[in-house]
């Protein structure tokens, strides 16, 4: 077994076995849908227009908390001090890292996202633009959050100023996506909205998997 | 070439004028001494001297405040070398995965081509092989963090309190690896407070109040 | 309370459900077939809704054995908590499992009877919401037993979620008071039970006891079958002999 | 000093020592009303009308998370054996930590409140009625958070049933609350949705604390 | 209320056919014995035989499978008696309040008349008072501990391995702190994995056997 999948393994595993833990985002998902619905006075007329906004506010939030223990757990219990110690390189913890959290947690909203329609009442276009600019944006959401809670762990105190900087990396997301999913119905795939959430999610890889390391890093000195 | 060659046969850890400082405690100032392959060097001091923090410059856990740390001619801190293996106070496994799994995980880090099973018989818990990590008794915990510096090949051991919970077939065990480890041309330093004993042709003691380095 | 305390014994018990099981199983099978046949053939189609409103008899009868079933589940639970009562544990939890898929059958039910009668799968409708949040608290009740693997915390856990959020119960019943609501307990088709013409209150009923026995059936054999489950695990390995000295 | 004003010093000094964990609630609210208002469009006129829901949302969904943390880093270590064997009753740990709780948690979002009136432009009329129905229904949310919180302890997958177990008594919360915002400005004080939320909070507190005290119980079992 | 004040000098605590598991492990069967004020008792035994969820018990943290546990004729797991006092394996601080605000939190709970800073000049910790916790080292963690031990009025005490990774000074202390407590007419228990000494004038040891003999 290759170190990358041993670790997406791991992840797994562990996930598994915490009495449902993993299945967080998805329920926060769900009832931020629900709740949301019922604030707002649960008529379908106000909320259709409403939902778009709604279902990538609860895609947003139902990660944002994912991350506080993406690294948090490793490093308290001392894992990160050994993985530091072997032979791998930190990117390929990284790395794995954010791809079991992917599969954790953003591929169960995705698959959750038709029942979420349901709920709405929304019609196929539009459920197929939610659905592409999730997919779309969501190596941006990851690396960000990834980014945030390595910045948690590694500075203590001061991650949480940190993580104050990596919500105004969430506003153009949120904007860009919104607006695909309304060009979609024209558009298609072709819309420039998604052409932008592609750039975004390439720069946060690129600059968050080095960032994120760098800050793991400083925990060991 | 040559000249790295010679070093690590004569001399594979090399520590000069270390000092090491927490907060704003300075604990070790102007240390110096030099491990060769073979060589076990017991850390001794009481609570809180600073043998911990020794021990983590040494595995390349902890920027030390000045002086330098090389192994095999190379600075650690330059370099980070990947043939370190250290064993510190916290043990370090997930709660939720079996004995097992946590080793098994190590395992695919490690690149190792040791079996778990092996591995598990060598430090006796074999019988606790499926038990989920929390459950696992001080003493056996300990024994699976034990398990896990066993899973790689390391030439440099450093131990910090090996035998903390461990009965007496535990300390036992333990003696037997470091044993072989040395034997074997590996290096092993350990921090403990029970009385250090002769392992290897070449045992000293590093005892930290007074700085000495004793020969057992 | 007889009863209960004549069946705490678990012997005693374990007689009593070897005997009732399957007599419930056959009461239910009996009564649903005939509920069924009564329902599809042998009563009136509604001048508004239509055949639709014969969802009516899986809907109202699976909600409330869905509702019972937390009903008993809690008050188990609280028996169990007070005195103890391994038993009233397993009688808990055996109730978790049918009780979350009588309300699911329930929820499906109503959002099919809901599009055929108000155009949408679902609305955010109080008690349709409290139905969903019963089905919740049934899986919150069960994943508290899969969360741990100390059985006897788990027991203890699980029973007080079960008690404390019975306060749900009386949530579904008033929900539509409390909300201007689609989903009206005396609404265009359907007026108070009592005043049920009996064309429509017999399969009703049949399939209400029909579902209850069928609960009934579920729940004892998934009791029974644990008890026997306990009792293959008591051959344990032998425990540390103790020496005692004096120094 | 007593025993109760000794815990909540002690949980008050440690959130002050957590380099900002604290405030992460307060962050919550501020950041869930922004992105929900970039997410909805941005417009006072779409807004206002929302406004009270979101607030609500803001508040319901920024304390879910803070009671994972209430029991469960006293039961990790071991304070909680320790206390148990103390010959302190549990009923006042747990009203201290509640307390503590709400100051650390509830207060800041009631002090929060006006910016996030004047953030969507509420007249002052709303923000009473705000004021008033979170004031009155967060002894409801404490206690029966400080349940949920206590149940999970020892779970690991934390917050997935804590979401679970909370929800049902948020709705009914939720409903009553946003119309008391509403009544407020024609019934004041009087409202009976304001009397429904206080009947909830004095319900929950009553059988919040007892159950709260055997959930924690059990772990020594 | 004569009888109670009769058992209280003849018994203090008495353990009568205990059993104790732990998941599906049946760990003690039937164990039975009574400790006097003054007496000490250490418990002995391998890794993972039982030592802790013995204690464990007997502080009333962990209710037994079968047998009562009575501490002056009162079942503890029926009455929850509050004069038992525990130190696991655990040090139980809080990471970011220093080792005397950790200390004086335990005097508010336990009502405690002593002077904290007395206290943690017992156990050695003068010079760490203002050190937040997450800073002491293994020893020094330990020892505050230790200091939440003595902080109360405890007549039973139970003992999880207090000397683990404390230095000779350290186990010094201790030794004297439990010779003073069972003179003053308390009872001790201790888990250990060293060799048991006589302390007070009835010491017992307790050895947890698994079927194989261990040799000491
Ligand atoms: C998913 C959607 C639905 C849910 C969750 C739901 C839930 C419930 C519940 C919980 C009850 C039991 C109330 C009680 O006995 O206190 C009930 C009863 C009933 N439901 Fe539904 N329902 C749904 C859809 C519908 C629809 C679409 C209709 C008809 C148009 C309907 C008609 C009825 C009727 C007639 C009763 C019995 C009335 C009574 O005695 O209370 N339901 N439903
Ligand atoms: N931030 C800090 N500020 C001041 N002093 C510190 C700080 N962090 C650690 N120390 C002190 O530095 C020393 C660290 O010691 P270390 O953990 O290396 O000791 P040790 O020799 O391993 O002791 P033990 O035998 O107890 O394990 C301790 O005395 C501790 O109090
Ligand atoms: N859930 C469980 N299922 C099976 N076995 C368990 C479970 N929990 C604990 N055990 C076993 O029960 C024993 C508990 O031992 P305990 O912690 O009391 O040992 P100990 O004598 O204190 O050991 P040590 O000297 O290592 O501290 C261990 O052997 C452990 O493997
Ligand atoms: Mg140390
Ligand atoms: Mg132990």
């Amino acid at each position: 077994m290759s170190r990358f999948s041993g670790i997406v393994i791991r992840d797994i595993r562990i996930a598994l076995r915490s009495g449902g833990a993993w299945l967080m985002g998805l329920v926060f998902f769900a009832v931020f849908l629900s709740l949301s619905a019922i604030a707002l006075g649960g008529e379908f007329k106000t909320l259709r227009p409403l939902a778009p906004a709604l279902i990538w506010l609860a895609v947003v939030f139902s990660l944002l908390f994912s991350f506080e223990h993406l690294f948090a757990d490793d490093a308290d219990d001392g894992t990160l001090e050994h993985i530091k110690l072997s032979s791998m390189s930190m990117h390929i913890y990284v790395l794995a890292k954010i791809c079991a959290h992917w599969l954790l947690s953003i591929l169960p909203l995705i698959l959750a996202l038709p029942l979420a329609g349901l709920l709405f009442d929304l019609p196929v276009s539009l459920l197929g633009g939610l659905f592409i600019s999730i997919a779309l944006a969501s190596p941006a959401l990851v690396c960000y959050g990834a980014f945030s809670g390595a910045c948690l762990v590694g500075f203590k105190g001061g991650g949480f100023l940190l993580v104050l900087l990596t919500i105004p990396l969430v506003v153009p997301v949120l904007i860009f996506a919104l607006g695909g999913v309304i060009s979609y119905a024209d558009a298609g795939l072709l819309a420039t909205e998604f052409q932008a959430l592609l750039g975004i999610s390439l720069i946060a890889t690129a600059v968050g998997i080095p960032a994120t390391t760098a800050a793991l890093n400083t925990i060991t000195e | 070439m040559t000249q790295t060659a010679f070093q690590q046969k004569t001399s594979m850890l090399a520590v000069t004028n270390l000092s090491v400082s927490r907060g704003e405690h300075l604990l070790i100032d102007g240390l110096s001494f030099r491990l060769a392959p073979g060589d076990t060097l017991w850390v001794a001091g009481s609570n809180g001297i600073g043998k911990t923090s020794l021990l983590k410059c040494i595995a390349g856990l902890l920027r030390p405040e000045g002086g330098t740390i090389s192994w095999n001619g190379l600075d650690i801190y330059k370099s980070s070398p990947t043939d370190t293996g250290y064993q510190g106070h916290q043990d370090s496994h997930k709660p939720n995965l079996t004995a097992i799994e946590n080793l098994q995980f190590w395992q695919t880090v490690y690149k190792s081509s040791l079996k778990t099973d092996d591995v598990l018989e060598k430090v006796g818990l074999s019988a606790q092989m499926g038990l989920r990590a929390k459950n696992l008794s001080a003493g056996q915990s300990r024994r699976l963090s034990l398990a896990r510096l066993l899973m790689r090949k390391a030439s440099l051991w450093v131990l910090d309190e090996p035998a903390a919970a461990m009965d007496v077939r535990g300390r036992k065990i333990i003696r037997t690896l470091v044993a072989d480890h040395v034997e074997n041309g590996g290096c092993v330093l350990i921090a403990s407070h029970t009385a250090p004993e002769k392992i290897g042709a070449n045992t000293r003691v590093l005892t930290l109040n007074g700085g000495e380095d004793v020969q057992v | 309370m007889g009863m209960i305390s004549f069946l705490a014994n678990p012997l005693r018990f374990k007689k009593f459900a070897r005997i009732a099981a399957p007599i419930f199983g056959v009461l239910a099978l009996v009564l649903i077939i005939a509920g069924i046949w009564v329902g599809l053939w042998r009563s009136p189609e509604d001048q508004l809704q239509g055949h639709s409103v014969r969802i009516m008899y899986v809907h109202v009868p699976a909600v409330w054995i869905g509702m019972m079933a937390y009903a008993a589940m809690a008050l188990a639970s609280l028996f169990a908590y007070i005195w103890r009562h391994t038993l009233a544990d397993e009688l808990a939890r055996a109730c978790a499992l049918p009780g979350a898929a009588f309300t699911a059958l329930g929820l499906l039910s109503g959002a099919l009877w809901g599009k055929t009668s108000w155009g949408t799968f679902w609305q955010w409708d109080g008690r349709m919401t409290s139905t969903l949040i019963l089905l919740f608290l049934f899986i919150g009740y069960m994943a508290v037993w899969a969360g741990t693997t100390d059985k006897r915390r788990a027991a203890r856990i699980a029973g007080l979620v079960a008690m404390v959020g019975s306060i749900n119960l009386p949530i579904i019943k008033f929900s539509v008071d409390w909300w201007n609501t689609l989903h009206q307990t005396s609404s265009v088709s359907m007026p108070d039970a009592p005043g049920l013409p009996p064309s429509i209150l017999l399969p009703l009923m049949l399939m209400t006891f029909g579902y209850s026995f069928f609960f009934g059936w579920l729940v004892l054999s998934r009791v029974l079958n644990s008890i026997s489950k306990a009792s293959d695990r008591r051959q344990r390995p032998a425990a540390a002999s103790t020496t005692m000295e004096t120094l």
